[in-house]
């Protein structure tokens, strides 16, 4: 198969278009190592170019290019997942930084420092930065999409399967871990008592996840291999994202700037 | 070359390769469902790749961690997956131990024969020493800790206050396996979970101290904001803080995945690569592999 | 050509007596070989035995012969065996890959792993999704179809391998009765337009009266009864074999024991 | 009330009445489960709930021990509503045994799983030993005590997930699909504990696809539809060809032995107990 356009390979195989799952708009459309490598480049200048300019930059970058393609409000989410950390960070920071002598105001034994307020901030910052430019790279490549890329770069079937399982196997494992919760309530376990009387719910959670699991895996091992799992040779991919030249140019971009970003660190001169 | 190579396969069956994803799941659910169901403050979420080291090998126990934070990362179902990505690094040396010790039997059922109970104590000796000393080592600066929280410095040593904290959940949880399974190999396994912990803590802290400034958004920062009080740095006060709980999540990590595996049916376990290793040659013939069901 | 089993004895690794055996056995293409008997009497292990995955993939000892078209089931790879016999369990959820985001890729998994040419795959993946029945399914997501429409995908996964043969555990066990009718219904239409030959283990009597050519039953590992379906199934021996007589039967027996005829009014009302 | 055969662990607190009023659920994804049922359940009464799956069947019993709570309506125990009940103090007087056993068993020791339930309700020692051994033999797994749960196939696992909630002694007794996956032998078994709580006088309420179970073990049945109850009754009016419509509706066959009495012109006959009767009455089939 050609890997030049993913629709040229449509039509010579007639997949149904629900297979080939064209993405839509220029981002999404990019393909999935090369969104992969603008992530590491963006991470990589969060943490190493020194002060505000790393994260402002990549923080910037990263909203311009969630409002091009329209995940904006998936980004926020991410956000908010990471509150508890953020308040802690700044909280923690704002009163008790190694060596800050620099108080705002001191309130009895309460002394919040100016170093703290900007440790924190740029920690928070850093934080966010690398959370979305992760975050943003899943929201804009299907999974698939990107077992398939890894697969075309040489990622063999059984990584390919372990990757793909897990991830649909993480809300299974939830409705699983739903309904043992539920078994073992109807069977008298306490969830609402004292500590002790909790903690002796553990093994009656847990076990029948790790059992029932196991119990599923002779049976998963056995229809994997009747469905020629073990076969000799590669696998044939019914769907190859598009790598286009803008794609390879992208990548040689973002690697630049990763090696200009550590030499320049490295030299001391943004230091 | 080639023996390497066979020994890398033999820990890759079809079967191991059908566990992973299972035990990644598990990794990823489990933990978060224990905070949220039953309200415990324990972390819980390596599970799956302790259990996937004992029961195949090192390299599937260190690729299931591995992998595990990195799937949490990029797709981040629940709990506090959008940080978890950098610590793959510690998920995978623990499932590289956990194979190790899955290889060298320490998941096994022992009766209480002499020579048994003579390797469990040399063992807790071992344990004792090595915590002993990283515990030194870690808090070997002045009693900030006391200053910081006890009125009367020099009332505690605190590594020493830290190290009997340790020693007294390991203590316990022994005591209470010996008592609900009267199984010496239980001792074992908690050693091994104390050893990972320890190691897990001390991977772990440069990474929490770079990326998150040494926090991590739950209870436990107000450890570290105790020890920063008393004027460590962010990377002592981060290593402190794991070496406190780390040790005791995975002493009770590996403590459920004992009582686990010595549950499973024999028939499961044994057609693992390292089947033989956990079924042990203390079985009888009674508990060898029965008839598959219709 | 036939699947054969010739005097074949077997016992998991570990075990230290036989849990099958003696057994001769033959299922030819075209034909429904029903086995029926109670829980634990080696139905499930002689299937992994007429599939060549037992001793192949899970171990122990195989004693006797057994061929699959005159070609000696043990010399053959699991992706070999694949190719001339299917094999299906009772639970869809443990059969189906969970990497897959609609059903048309779920079905393209197996010949994917042999490496075939995508028109191929194509081909054959059409061609399975209407032998059972689902091509209106072949853009959902596999992960959410109720009981009886995951086993039929389980089972156009496993015909997209073009087997000769098929063999069925329980296949509908866990399936309410529309669904039961879906399973039945697909396989009497694979047997007509295919020409498979299908070993049947099923509990529901009344789907091996409605299918079935011959039926045996097993009790501890051993045949003891065989013969023709409507021969086996209105044996006496049946219910204290464990096996619930079909439905038509029973009442038979009822009236029968009460001392009234079996009329051909009643009969007739029966069917 | 002291039933034949138990024990002095064995007494059974009387059953409270069920009843479902205007009950709605609606899953937190938004699928509307539940359609304002009514429903009510008297003492020592004997149900089944047939309907195709998804037809609610499942989420209306999960309301009885509080694992699901209404999002509309009410369900009362002994006429008091139970919505500020934890579900761990339910249990005592429900229990709830589920379709998939290995969702549950998580013991090495097949005692110990069926001894989990009765020890959360505060029962030791003697007693508990008692109960453990009781539900066990009830379910013909008195010999596999010492056993690992896992080292039992499938059906028998299932019959070990029934016992260990047999052994909580629960007035009402609440079972989804008892018979899948069971043998005729494992159906006998199931049969006999079903008929014994019953003698018992324990409310039992099963969910199930398998019709002459239905037609031949419970004195009420209830067909749901779409998470309505469309049809109420005895088997006979369940399973006569008035209501045969909406059985076909709700993607339900009706027993053999109905079909059989509705073509013969013998009125319903949803059992082949009372088809033979039925016969006998009206002088058929007698060469």
């Amino acid at each position: 198969m050609t890997l030049s356009s993913v629709a040229s390979a449509a039509v010579i195989s007639g997949l149904p278009d629900y297979v080939i799952r064209e993405p839509r708009g220029f981002y999404h459309s990019l393909n999935p190592a090369t969104k992969l490598s603008v992530a590491a480049l963006e991470v990589v200048a969060a943490f190493v170019i020194p002060g505000w300019l790393g994260p402002g930059l990549v923080i910037a970058v990263l909203l311009a290019t969630a409002a091009a393609s329209r995940t904006l409000r998936g980004l926020m989410v991410i956000g908010l997942a990471a509150l508890p950390l953020v308040v802690s960070i700044m909280v923690v920071n704002l009163f008790v930084l190694p060596g800050a002598s620099d108080p705002i105001v001191r309130i009895g034994p309460l002394a919040p420092t100016w170093s703290g307020l900007w440790f924190g901030l740029m920690t928070t910052a850093r934080l966010l930065a690398f959370s979305s430019a992760v975050a943003l790279a899943y929201m804009t490549t299907p999974i698939d999409d990107l077992l398939a890329d890894l697969a075309r770069r040489g990622l063999g079937r059984r990584g390919m399967f372990v990757i793909g399982a897990a991830v649909q196997m993480v809300p299974r494992t939830i409705e699983r871990v739903g309904e043992i919760t539920d078994a073992q309530r109807a069977r008298g376990m306490d969830t609402e008592g004292r500590i002790w009387r909790r903690a002796r719910g553990l093994v009656p959670l847990a076990a029948p996840v790790v059992f029932g699991a196991l119990a599923e895996v002779e049976e998963r091992t056995m229809a994997l291999e009747a469905r020629g799992f073990t076969a000799p040779g590669r696998q044939t991919l019914l769907r190859v994202p598009a790598d286009r030249s803008i794609d390879r140019a992208l990548r040689w971009l973002a690697l630049a700037g990763v090696v200009a970003v550590a030499a320049l660190r490295l030299a001391g001169r943004m230091g | 070359m080639a023996l390497l190579k066979r020994w890398v396969a033999r820990q890759f069956t079809t079967r191991v390769i059908v566990l992973m994803p299972v035990a990644i799941a598990i990794n990823i659910v489990l933990g978060y469902t224990v905070q949220s169901v039953l309200k415990l403050p324990i972390y819980v979420d390596s599970i799956g790749t302790i259990l996937v080291g004992c029961v195949a090998g090192p390299l599937p126990g260190a690729a299931t961690g591995i992998l595990s934070n990195l799937i949490w990362q990029y797709a981040p179902g629940i709990g506090p997956g959008s940080q978890i990505g950098p610590f793959a690094i510690t998920a995978g040396v623990i499932g590289l131990l956990a194979g190790l010790w899955g290889q060298l039997g320490l998941f096994r059922p022992r009766r209480g024969h002499a020579l048994n109970i003579a390797a469990a104590v040399v063992a807790v000796v071992l344990i004792g020493v090595l915590a002993l000393y990283t515990y030194g080592r870690a808090f070997e600066s002045p009693d900030q800790f006391a200053n910081a929280t006890f009125k009367d410095p020099g009332a505690f040593d605190q590594s020493r206050f830290f190290f009997l904290a340790i020693m007294v959940v390991f203590v316990g949880l022994v005591s209470w396996a010996l008592v609900l399974r009267r199984d010496v190999g239980a001792v074992f396994a908690i050693s091994a979970g104390l050893f990972t912990g320890i190691v897990a803590a001390i991977i772990s802290a440069p990474v929490y101290a770079f990326f998150y400034g040494g926090l991590s958004g739950s209870g436990t920062d107000a450890i570290v904001a105790a020890f920063r009080a008393g004027g460590d740095s962010l990377y002592q006060a981060t290593l402190k803080q794991g070496l406190l709980s780390d040790p005791i999540d995975k002493m009770i990590t590996t403590f459920i995945v004992f009582f686990l595996v010595g549950n499973l049916s024999r028939r499961f376990v044994a057609r693992f690569p390292n089947g033989e290793k956990l079924v042990g040659p203390e079985v009888q013939p009674e508990l060898a592999p029965k008839p598959e069901a219709s | 050509m036939a699947i054969e089993l010739g005097s074949v004895r077997y016992r998991y690794a570990g075990s230290a007596s036989s849990v099958l055996g003696p057994i001769d056995l033959r299922v030819e293409p075209g034909r429904v070989v029903g086995v029926a008997g109670a829980n634990e009497s080696g139905k499930s292990t002689l299937c992994l035995v007429a599939a060549g995955l037992a001793p192949g993939v899970i171990g122990g000892r195989l004693e006797g012969s057994v061929r699959i078209d005159g070609v000696d089931a043990a010399t053959l790879r699991p992706h070999e065996l694949a190719q001339r016999c299917g094999l299906l369990f009772q639970h869809a959820s443990t059969q189906l890959s969970h990497t897959t985001a609609t059903v048309f890729e779920e079905v393209a998994f197996g010949p994917c792993n042999l490496g075939l040419p995508v028109a191929e795959v194509v081909t054959r993946v059409w061609w399975a999704l209407r032998t059972a029945g689902i091509e209106p399914l072949a853009s959902r997501d596999p992960a959410r179809l109720s009981g009886g429409q995951g086993q039929l995908v389980a089972l156009a996964s496993v015909l997209a391998l073009r087997p000769r043969y098929l063999i069925l555990d329980e296949p509908t066990s866990e399936l309410d009765p529309a669904g039961t009718q879906l399973v039945a219904e697909a396989l009497e239409r694979i047997v007509r337009e295919t020409g498979a030959g299908i070993l049947l283990v099923e509990h529901k009597t009344d789907v091996l009266a409605r299918i079935a050519d011959e039926v045996v039953v097993l009790d501890h590992g051993a045949v003891v009864l065989s013969g023709s379906a409507a021969a086996v199934l209105a044996d006496p021996r049946l219910a204290e074999l464990g096996v619930e007589p079909p439905a038509g039967v029973r009442l038979e027996r009822a009236v029968r024991a009460s001392g009234l005829e079996w009329s051909a009014e009643l009969e007739e009302a029966v069917e | 009330m002291t039933a034949p055969g138990s024990t002095a662990a064995g007494s059974i607190a009387p059953a409270p009445s069920v009843e479902f009023e205007g009950v709605s659920f609606a899953y937190p994804d938004g699928t509307r489960a539940l359609e304002e049922v009514s429903l009510r359940i008297e003492p020592g009464e004997s149900v089944a709930v047939i309907g195709q799956n998804g037809s609610g069947k499942s989420t209306l019993v999960r309301h009885l021990n509080g694992l699901l709570r209404p999002t509309a309506g009410r369900v009362l125990l002994e006429g008091r509503d139970i919505r500020r009940e934890h579900v761990a103090g339910l249990a005592e007087r429900v229990g709830l045994a589920f379709q998939n056993p290995d969702r549950q068993l998580f013991a090495g020791r097949v005692s110990a799983e069926v001894a989990f339930g009765p020890r959360n309700l505060g029962i030791r020692g003697q007693q508990l030993e008692e109960r453990v051994v009781a539900a066990l033999e009830a379910v013909g797994l008195g010999g596999e005590a010492a056993s690992n749960p896992y080292d039992l196939g499938y059906s028998r696992r299932k019959l070990l997930a029934l016992a260990s909630v047999l052994a909580m002694r629960t007035p009402i007794l609440v079972l989804d699909e008892p018979t899948t996956g069971q043998d005729a032998r494992g159906v006998v078994r199931v049969r006999a504990v079903v008929e014994r709580a019953v003698g018992e006088g324990r409310t039992v309420i099963a969910i199930s696809h398998d019709m002459s179970f239905v037609a031949e073990c419970f004195r009420r049945v209830v067909v749901m539809r779409a998470g309505r109850v469309v049809v109420d009754g005895g088997p006979e009016v369940v399973f006569g060809e008035a209501a045969w419509p909406e059985l076909r509706a709700a993607h339900l066959e009706p027993p053999r032995a109905a079909v059989a009495g509705a073509r013969l012109g013998l009125g319903s006959t949803p059992t082949d107990a009372a088809l033979v009767a039925a016969l006998v009455a009206a002088g058929r089939g007698r060469g």
